[in-house]
């Protein structure tokens, strides 16, 4: 108890240090019922040992491949939805916004003949365009978000329905690159190693380069042993999954790009001061305000990049079905990437949740998805197991969270 | 010269007049106290200075221009801080990115590390009693609140300070801090626009004492010239009020 | 008091059918859903037409009720207000139909049921082909195509949305030809909304499941069959006969560059032009007489045509259906030229 | 200026009397954003014209008849979600549990051969389980009700195709009273006029025993002339919409039965205990918690009569549609409920709206409905100009909202 | 008597023990001041009291019998009342249905009249400066917010009152009004549990004073035997500290 850190000073602090402080933590924080996104790990295991046991497909390398490529698409969308939810707002037009996308991505690719490349970004323009309408809609008359996107919902599921005009349903090219990217390219297993690698040092690393910074500075900073454990588990999971799912097919490129766009947007919610400015406008709008953040800017900004995110995965949805059609877009894809978040931990009121609850959530969701799939049910058994399994999915969590001391809505 | 000048300043809520006709100065390295009722208009004039509210007539000149002051981000550009009395942090986050929250430094890749030691300095500073700043701000008790508040408005580099009721919810100590660095800023040539109900820190650090009754000037005062039961009568209107009563049957006892 | 009963009309105020003028006078082309694209491609404008030959000034009101049934209602009710002489109704639920006939009966506007019947209240005429049928046909060419290919295995039926009553129709005509074939059904699966993006799913599920047990799937739609082709593609294993229904300019795609079996084409230029004729003769105050009776309807039913790689040409391109410019473009021009289609 | 009211004391308020001050307040409210439902019914009127002005039958008599109709179902649903958000929280199943009890309704009645109001007991009985089965989950697990009630759309979607199995599809008889009831009963003209008397006088009535109480009891009250305007504006639009819909086929009863409930809910909301401590709990349930209000027994009574009123709602769509189908309840009856209550001014984040609101907001929404369908359009223009005009309508309201200091989310 | 006993409470909140064995006794017609620091725990005290937070351990006493006080609901049933630091109004409602939520007159068909009358007289008691009782609380200075939570407490018949930091937003007048009614309330023959950062205030009214340091008892003094110095030597641990350093600071000027 000799040097205390800047920031270990108070009494009424039990300090903690090494890996048995870091233990010790962990329990406190669970008996306060703060754990992250753990409990909804914890969840996800359940799930996966009730279906696994339904079915002994269920967590085949083949059937887990399918289902990391069957994530993306709406997990890219969960991922915008997440930044719309963060400041408090809704998009409820991402499924009609996926569907346009894809349809003028057909339309340019295969009816105009345009390259890929164009295609793609006229589409992914489009996306961004109309996040933008709605920020200034938002910004300039206050109509809720609820109301802006629903009206978005129904001009942009006509808006599909016009562009695919005669034709109701148009075909990618079986062998264009695209739908090749969503189907069949897989990370080399050599690369998906290396990949693998490369995130434990990277984890290893910064935290030691960061736990350098703060002693220097005199604060408190994780020892060097817990470092090393963490990045070792992260290494003999990642090499684990990577091994299990090079059983059959291994890694599609499509699941990366995923995953690199939700570590992105970690990076960006986490780590710059647009981040911040975010979980601010959630939280309190009007300290935002009064800290001197442009509260408008923010807001344009996010449902940018919901719209723009819901425009990636409507093309990525086009490109993994090779074809663009009048449904696409429709059905359930808003519930499923609204749930995806809210499940990954996303307050709907604003200032809670993370990127990685994202595809978190999605991978709940579509595990129960293709688990019920696999089982063959009758529909009316079917929807009935899917509720009951996503409630008991999400109650882990919850509970888990009821022990924390609640304030308001927090 | 004065730093800030306000004529003529009105403000109307629905059917209540908030503000009507308000003249205030405020020269460089001057304390001005601006006292008054609950409700005369205090935290209203507060909110227009800092951009929260536009006023509905009046002018603000501020280094000798007028100017005006549409939102925060405006405020802060020109130079005036403000302590708001509802506070104003976003209780989702902890104490070091309030403390900072629009003037992060390194704004693509914070630096967490210069931003929590100058918070613990800053915390230090104002004997503030915070156990941990990587809680969120909704486990503060009021006057850990209060002081975050406090200590953000000392980042940056403002010329006016505009601190509203700032030692409502301090402790003892946390008070004498907070009187402590008023004089320091004031000695650093910044102006300073303390509100408080106080009489007694009013006359410590104050220069002059501007007062409000219900919505209206009434009266500024030099503190060395002034006795408490004047600024009190000048605030209630009236020399017979509940504080000289309860003064009164007080002394005999 | 307040009497249900006739209808006020609009402008041209004409009390029953088959009175007053013809001039300006309206008809109702009411459609259900738009899971399928051939309502608005093709029956709507091929009975619009129709209805201008037979009667130039004549407008048509056409509405598609999205598969929701209550909508459809509204539409009718809507139709009857602005004062229609005839509806053509191709109902979303073929049992909640009934109200409509009912209220337009009685307000003595006559109503042909186009497409699927409505057995629990008689309309006044039925022109139809029938979707239990349709399954049956398309399920009856795959397990006839895989008995020829001495195929052994089982087979994976997609059905269509199980809240849509044609759906259920169809559902009920595969099973009648998959269940007797002596191939085994593997899974079975109602698609949500007709979702592509499920059925593809659905069927990279199957494909794990089963391996290469399946040697063919019946899909309720072109949609679906599209789903399914993907996810063999995706799955990277050889695609198996995959059926459709619909024949859509990108099922007959498929299936001249291979992929896809067959789909089914209803001859709606007939049936579309036949409804309009029969409306027009009732908007006239006459009672054309029914070829049969069915559901107690003076009925005319026709039969629609399975198409599949051998036949694609003549039913769909030599008929003028479909033109080569829209279907062989890009990579499906070298299958057109297999095929002699130009 | 002599004899100030106790409430009017302040030297500061601009006080208004009589009729002038009346209007004085008015203008003063509207310059401050603050004026109830006329946006709504502004942004109503707009939508009117326009659609008259493109087709002339849309404000006929028959037409309008129809509207009324076909509003009560949907907007007997809506009021249900208009007291869930005024809690903050939110129902996405009340569609599937229409269709259920739709659908249990058309079992018990036609298939089982139970008396009618048997078979209507068990669908509501059955709602009102729902929402307290809601309840209990919500209070004992703190599931987001978001989640809970995404499960509960699945799985009552689930048990509705069960419930109606192999049939699909259920005739409710045309003579039974519940269809006459949806269809064909309409209230005779004598008993209409009665009712907008009765209505005028009743208002006048209470206004002017209010006033004297106040006045009485030393406060400010509306003088007699402004109370007898009010009643004679209120007299003279029922009467004219009596007589306007008794052109053709009057006033349904459905409708009434509508409009009895929107009353009874304001009733409820607005003079009673409950609906206090409902606006309570919406805008800081911990405030209300620590008032004393017994919240978990709020959130389960809001969500007892959502489910309730979706099963009423449900009963009288299969009414209306003389049939139970495996598609009612599904596609946009959530999404219209929910934006009916939003558009009638309800704030998603609870706390804020009325139960008026719910009857104008499902009426923006049917006219649109009903217009776009008289104009004849193609469906992917129909999509897009429901959208825009959605958007239309509410941004009437919001424009004059903006204008209202807003305080954070008020 | 003592009306409350608390012994050995404690609370934890996180890694933060916010209060470690703590007790306290009030009697009938006693005025009980507890002052501390920031952070001092005094307001999660208040809130173990109130039913808002449950203890980790310890026992409370009532009027003899030890209790449990697991809900807000159940503080009132017991008949204790609290006006929260951080007040607990709901901004949507206006003053009136702010100050009867939860006991409003005739639940089946609310009696506004009637509120509203008694709304005016509490209001009018505390010298309030309050235009409208019409307007939603969100519309109210942060003083005017401050009465309207204790005129609140007033209602119903409770046999505790706590207040934490009652005055803090107060001006002049109405400071003086609730330190009248305190008095009132104990000449009445209720207990009062008051926590105040002003010694003046403190020295004014209370009876005893109950100190809080670091979450722990820091000794209870009878205000008439002890001096204003040894209190904040108390409350700050030390003799020397920013008060009296503050305090010598001004002597010589
Ligand atoms: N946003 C608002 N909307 C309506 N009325 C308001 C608003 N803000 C303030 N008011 C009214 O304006 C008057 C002045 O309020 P203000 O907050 O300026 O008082 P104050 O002098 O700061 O009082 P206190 O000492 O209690 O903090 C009050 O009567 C208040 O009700
Ligand atoms: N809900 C909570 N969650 C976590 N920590 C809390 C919570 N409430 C209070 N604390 C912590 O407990 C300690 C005591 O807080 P408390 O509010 O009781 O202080 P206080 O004595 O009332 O201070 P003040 O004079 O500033 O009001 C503080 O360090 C605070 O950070
Ligand atoms: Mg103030
Ligand atoms: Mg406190």
């Amino acid at each position: 108890m000799s040097t205390l850190t800047t920031d270990r000073q108070d009494e009424r602090l039990q300090n903690r240090d090494g890996l048995r402080g870091a233990l010790a933590d962990v329990i406190e924080r669970a008996r306060g019922g703060d754990l992250g996104v753990i409990p909804v790990v914890v969840g996800l295991v359940v799930i996966w040992t009730v279906l696994q046991v339904l079915n002994p497909i269920f967590l085949s390398s083949a059937n887990l491949v399918n289902l990391t490529l069957e994530s993306a698409a709406v997990g890219i969308i969960a991922l915008g939805i997440v930044c719309v939810l963060l400041v408090g707002q809704i998009d409820l037009s991402v499924g009609s916004v996926s569907g346009l996308s894809g349809a003028v991505l057909a339309v340019l690719f295969v009816g105009e003949g345009l390259p890929v490349w164009l295609a793609v970004a006229a589409s992914v323009v489009m996306g961004a365009v109309i996040g933008w309408v709605y920020g200034q809609l938002f910004n300039r008359f206050g109509v809720p978000s609820f109301v802006i996107t629903l009206a978005g919902l129904l001009a942009f599921l006509g808006l599909q329905l016009y562009v695919l005009g005669t034709k109701g349903s148009i075909n990618l090219p079986f062998d264009s690159g695209l739908v090749n990217f969503a189907q069949l390219d897989f990370v080399p297993a050599w690369l998906s190693y290396t990949f693998a690698v490369i995130a434990a040092v990277w984890l290893f690393d910064s935290g030691y380069l960061h736990a350098r910074e703060r002693r220097r500075a005199g604060l408190s900073a994780r020892g060097v042993s817990t470092l090393a454990l963490r990045s070792v588990a992260l290494l003999a999971v990642l090499a684990f999954v990577v091994w299990y799912l090079g059983q059959t097919r291994g890694v599609g490129w499509m699941f990366v790009f995923f995953v690199a766009l939700v570590l992105i947007m970690h990076y960006l919610l986490s780590r710059t001061k647009w981040g911040r400015a975010v979980y601010a406008v959630g939280g309190n709008v009007e300290a935002a305000r009064r800290a001197g953040i442009n509260v408008k800017a923010i807001y344009t900004s996010v449902f940018v990049l919901c719209s723009t995110f819901a425009a990636v995965g409507g093309i990525l949805a086009a490109a993994r079905l090779a074809a663009a059609n009048q449904s696409s877009g429709s059905g359930d894809v808003n519930l499923n990437a609204i749930a995806a978040a809210v499940i990954g931990g996303t307050s709907l009121f604003g200032g809670r949740g993370t990127a990685f609850g994202a595809l978190l959530g999605i991978i709940v969701i579509q595990s129960i998805s293709s688990g019920l799939t696999l089982l063959n049910l009758d529909s009316s058994i079917r929807f009935v197991v899917t509720g009951a399994v996503l409630l008991l999915a999400v109650i882990v969590d919850s509970v888990s969270r009821r022990s924390r001391t609640s304030h308001g809505r927090a | 010269m004065d730093v800030l000048t306000l004529r003529g300043i009105s403000k109307t809520f629905g059917a209540v007049a908030a503000l009507t006709g308000i003249d205030l100065d405020v020269a460089a390295g001057q304390v001005v106290a601006v006292v008054g009722d609950n409700g005369a208009g205090k935290s209203t004039l507060v909110k227009i200075l800092s951009g929260v509210h536009p006023p509905d007539s009046g002018t603000i000149t501020f280094e000798g221009n007028e100017v005006e002051i549409p939102t925060p981000a405006a405020a802060h550009k020109l130079g005036i801080a403000t302590v708001f009395q509802d506070l104003a942090l976003c209780e989702n986050l902890n104490v070091i990115q309030n403390l900072f929250l629009g003037q992060e430094i390194r704004p693509l890749r914070l630096n967490d590390v210069a931003m929590e030691t100058r918070s613990w300095e800053l915390l230090r500073q104002l004997s503030a009693k915070i156990p941990s700043v990587r809680v969120p701000v909704a486990a503060l008790s009021g006057g850990q609140r209060q002081t975050v508040a406090i200590a953000r408005s000392l980042l940056g580099d403002p010329k006016i300070i505009i601190l509203d009721e700032p030692t409502a919810a301090l402790g003892v100590a946390q008070t004498a801090e907070v009187l402590n660095l008023v004089e320091r800023l004031r000695e650093n040539g910044l102006g300073v626009i303390m509100i408080s109900h106080n009489m007694a820190d009013v006359k410590a650090v104050a220069d002059t004492v501007a007062v409000l009754r219900l919505g209206r000037n009434n009266g500024v005062f030099d503190v060395s010239e002034v006795t408490t039961e004047d600024i009190i009568a000048a605030i209630t209107g009236a020399t017979d009020n509940a504080v000289s009563r309860r003064a009164q049957k007080g002394t005999p006892s | 008091g307040c009497g249900s009963g006739s209808g006020s009309t609009g402008g041209t105020s004409g009390a029953t059918a088959g009175g007053g003028d013809l001039q300006n006078a309206k008809v109702a082309f009411l459609m259900p859903d738009l899971a399928s694209t051939r309502y608005e491609l093709q029956d709507k404008p091929l009975f619009e037409a129709r209805m201008k030959q037979l009667c130039p000034t004549c407008e048509v009101i056409y509405q598609n009720a999205d598969s929701d049934a209550a909508k459809q209602q509204q539409q009718a009710n809507s139709a009857l207000a602005q004062g229609v002489k005839a509806i053509v109704l191709d109902p979303v639920d073929s049992a909640a139909a009934a109200t409509i006939v009912k209220s337009a009966q009685s307000q003595q506007v006559p109503i042909i049921a186009y497409d699927r019947p409505i057995p629990a209240t008689p309309a006044d005429y039925y022109i139809s082909f029938d979707n239990e049928k349709i399954g049956a046909m398309i399920a009856q060419s795959l397990v006839d195509h895989l008995k020829k290919e001495n195929a052994e295995g089982g087979i994976l039926q997609v059905n269509g949305s199980p809240t849509d009553a044609a759906a259920g129709l169809i559902k009920k005509g595969i099973h009648s030809a998959v269940d007797p074939s002596g191939f085994k059904l593997l899974a079975e699966y109602d698609t949500p909304d007709w979702q592509p993006e499920k059925a593809q799913t659905w069927v990279s599920g199957q494909i794990t499941q089963f391996k290469d047990q399946i040697v063919g799937v019946v899909a309720a739609n072109d949609g679906t069959g599209g789903g399914s082709i993907a996810a063999f593609k995706a799955a990277g294993v050889k695609v198996p006969p995959v059926t459709g229904n619909d024949a859509e300019v990108a099922a007959a795609q498929r299936i001249i560059a291979g992929d896809q079996y067959n789909t089914i084409s209803k001859p709606i230029k007939i049936v579309a032009e036949a409804s309009a004729n029969v409306a027009w003769e009732f908007m006239q105050g006459k009672k054309p007489a029914g070829k049969a009776t069915l559901y107690n309807t003076p009925s005319e039913l026709f039969t629609p045509t399975v198409v599949t790689k051998e036949n694609i040409k003549e039913v769909l391109f030599d008929s003028g259906i479909m033109k080569a410019a829209d279907v062989c473009t890009g990579e499906y021009a070298k299958g057109c030229g297999e095929l002699g289609i130009k």
